[in-house]
């Protein structure tokens, strides 16, 4: 509700039109102060006393009707909003310049001026009566109504629930097998233990006072799966008779393949 | 009906009231409202247009209403079919129906090592697979459930003892009665002899 | 119409689907709730035979309703005065969005000559005939407004096309910014600037 103007006190007709801009001292000057909706709202007002066509008004009347509105006003002491008023001083430029010979004007040139006024009023003429023409269609509920009491429409979405025969017995069996208090086994496998391991090695180192590789205390036919456990248990064997200093140790580089060989008495002794 | 082309004014107005109405209208009312025209002509004429439409004109009592055509009220509540699968919980525990039957929650809960959302187990009813089966009697009196002829039909089974793997599931030892948990909750009295009931009643 | 004697299935069904549904139907929706059967011949058929009777067969944007003819209105209107009334404020906004969406607050305002207080959009948007219908990408990026398919329907247009006067209006350019309109009328022969920018229009 910006731009209105502030006052109770004055008579508001129903009808807009009767507004008199040329009231005689004797005749009553109604003002319908809460009708506008802005400056460019009344200067359309004004503008359309003048014309019907928008396009053909003189925008020097329009600026003296304005002006002498606003004069009005102010004469009778009423208090006029901000953008009123701004309004009345760019109209009393453009008027003063409209009024000056050509070649003092300045640019823009005050007929572009008021030819961009002109057609702002046109378009605001447009909508006005635009939405007078809208509101007057046979409305939904005014003039034309829907169904008084509609059954309405419904749509129940129901379930088809499906489960196959395989899903609920596996289900099942694996969910058994969750909860199924575990027990682990495991299964027997062929290997050399370390004491087997230890016998071997010592009875191998003393056949003869010679470099052994780890692989030859190894049974010979063995499956895959023993000549890794009699490797490991070779190995610690190995390990365990060069601490007790019963067997030397050799290798040449990280990784390299591992020899033993019996400890010599000197040695062993020294 | 060639009257029906152009119906005349007083038909139109009555058509539109009736229409517009919020609820059924006597021809008493529908007169008033229309200045005291005499409505009687217009609703006889009314009715039979409607006839054999989508729509029909119908008096109820001595009230009159537009309603749609009873062959059609399929139209107004229909219903729509979504397949589903069932959810791994769902099955678990309609496994166990399966298999245990008849169980209480408590029980289905205690074979599955995990709580049963009560959804669950409405889902299962709603499908039409699982139905409440009476009470236990035991303290507490809980619901037992068991599977329906439809669970039977679903899975294109004659009985409960065609249930695939059944027997194998026995023999690996899977279907015996559970763990202390359950035992603790029924006493092993009553443990056994509801495992020993469940298998009666096959 | 000998044909509307008799009317086929999917025109009663078509005829009691929009005339049970709460809301109008789009040709789609009313598909959809028939399985898919195809039915614009049957709306036409129907717009056809309630051509002149006292309920109307309408398309309101994309949807179809029935309602009361519109020259029953005084019949009607009595016991239902239940359309809210406008500001002069609200009414001219409504029409700046109708005639010029989507639009901008800013450009309503430009219109109008006249900040828009937030509330007359408010109101607007509760009514349910305008809606925000995202940004324009320009610096800023403000909120654009549109109107709605219940915007269609309550004031009985079957599209923006039949807004009153919207083709004289855009044919005068009067849909167009002032600055535009003002290049269009000023030509290129007003000096320098203008055929500038002209150019750059282009």
């Amino acid at each position: 509700m910006s731009g209105g103007f502030l006052l109770d006190a004055v008579e508001v007709p129903a009808d807009s039109t009767a507004l008199p801009l040329d009231a005689g001292a004797d005749e009553a000057l109604y003002l319908e102060l809460d009708g506008w909706e802005g400056p460019l709202d009344l200067l359309l007002d004004l503008a359309r006393r003048q014309k019907v066509d928008l396009r053909q008004i003189s925008i020097l009347d329009l600026v003296d009707q304005y002006l002498g509105y606003i004069e009005q006003a102010e004469a009778l002491r009423l208090e006029l909003a901000a953008d009123y008023l701004v309004m009345a001083a760019w109209l009393a430029y453009l008027k003063s310049a409209l009024l000056l010979p050509k070649e003092e004007q300045e640019d823009p040139s005050p007929e572009e001026l008021a030819l961009r006024l002109q057609l702002r009023l046109e378009r605001l003429g447009a909508m006005r009566d635009a939405a007078a023409r809208l509101l007057a269609r046979d409305r939904m509920g005014r003039d034309v109504f829907a169904r008084g009491a509609p059954e309405g429409l419904r749509v129940d979405r129901k379930n088809a629930w499906r489960c196959e025969w395989y899903d609920l017995v596996q289900a099942y069996g694996q969910m058994k097998a969750r909860t199924q208090p575990a027990i682990h086994m495991v299964r027997e496998r062929p290997v050399m233990t370390l004491d087997s391991a230890l016998e071997r090695v010592s009875a191998l180192l003393d056949l003869k006072l010679d470099w052994y590789e780890l692989a030859q205390f190894l049974p010979p036919g063995a499956d895959r799966r023993l000549r890794k456990s009699a490797l490991a248990s070779s190995f610690v064997a190995v390990l365990e008779l060069a601490r007790l200093g019963k067997a030397e140790l050799r290798q040449a580089e990280p990784f390299g393949p591992l020899h033993a060989r019996r400890a010599s008495e000197r040695r062993a002794h020294g | 009906m060639a009257e029906d082309d152009t119906p005349d004014d007083l038909v139109r107005a009555v058509e539109a009231t009736l229409f517009a109405a919020e609820e059924p209208l006597s021809a008493a009312a529908l007169s008033t409202h229309l200045n005291g025209a005499e409505v009687a002509d217009a609703l006889r004429h009314l009715e039979a247009h409607y006839g054999d439409r989508g729509i029909r004109l119908v008096q109820r009592g001595q009230r009159w209403q537009f309603q749609t055509a009873p062959d059609l009220a399929h139209l107004l509540r229909r219903e729509k079919e979504q397949v589903r699968r069932l959810s791994r919980a769902a099955t678990e525990v309609l496994a166990i129906v399966a298999y245990h039957e008849p169980v209480s929650r408590a029980e289905i809960e205690s074979i599955r090592g995990v709580q049963t959302a009560k959804g669950t187990l409405d889902v299962l009813m709603e499908a039409g697979w699982v139905r409440a089966a009476g009470r236990r009697e035991v303290p507490g009196r809980p619901v037992i459930y068991a599977t329906t002829p439809d669970f039977l039909t679903h899975f294109g089974l004659k009985s409960r003892r065609e249930l695939p793997g059944i027997d194998e599931l026995r023999a690996a030892g899977l279907l015996d009665p559970v763990d202390e948990a359950f035992d603790a909750l029924t006493g092993p009295d009553d443990g056994d002899e509801a495992a020993k009931s469940a298998d009666e009643d096959e």
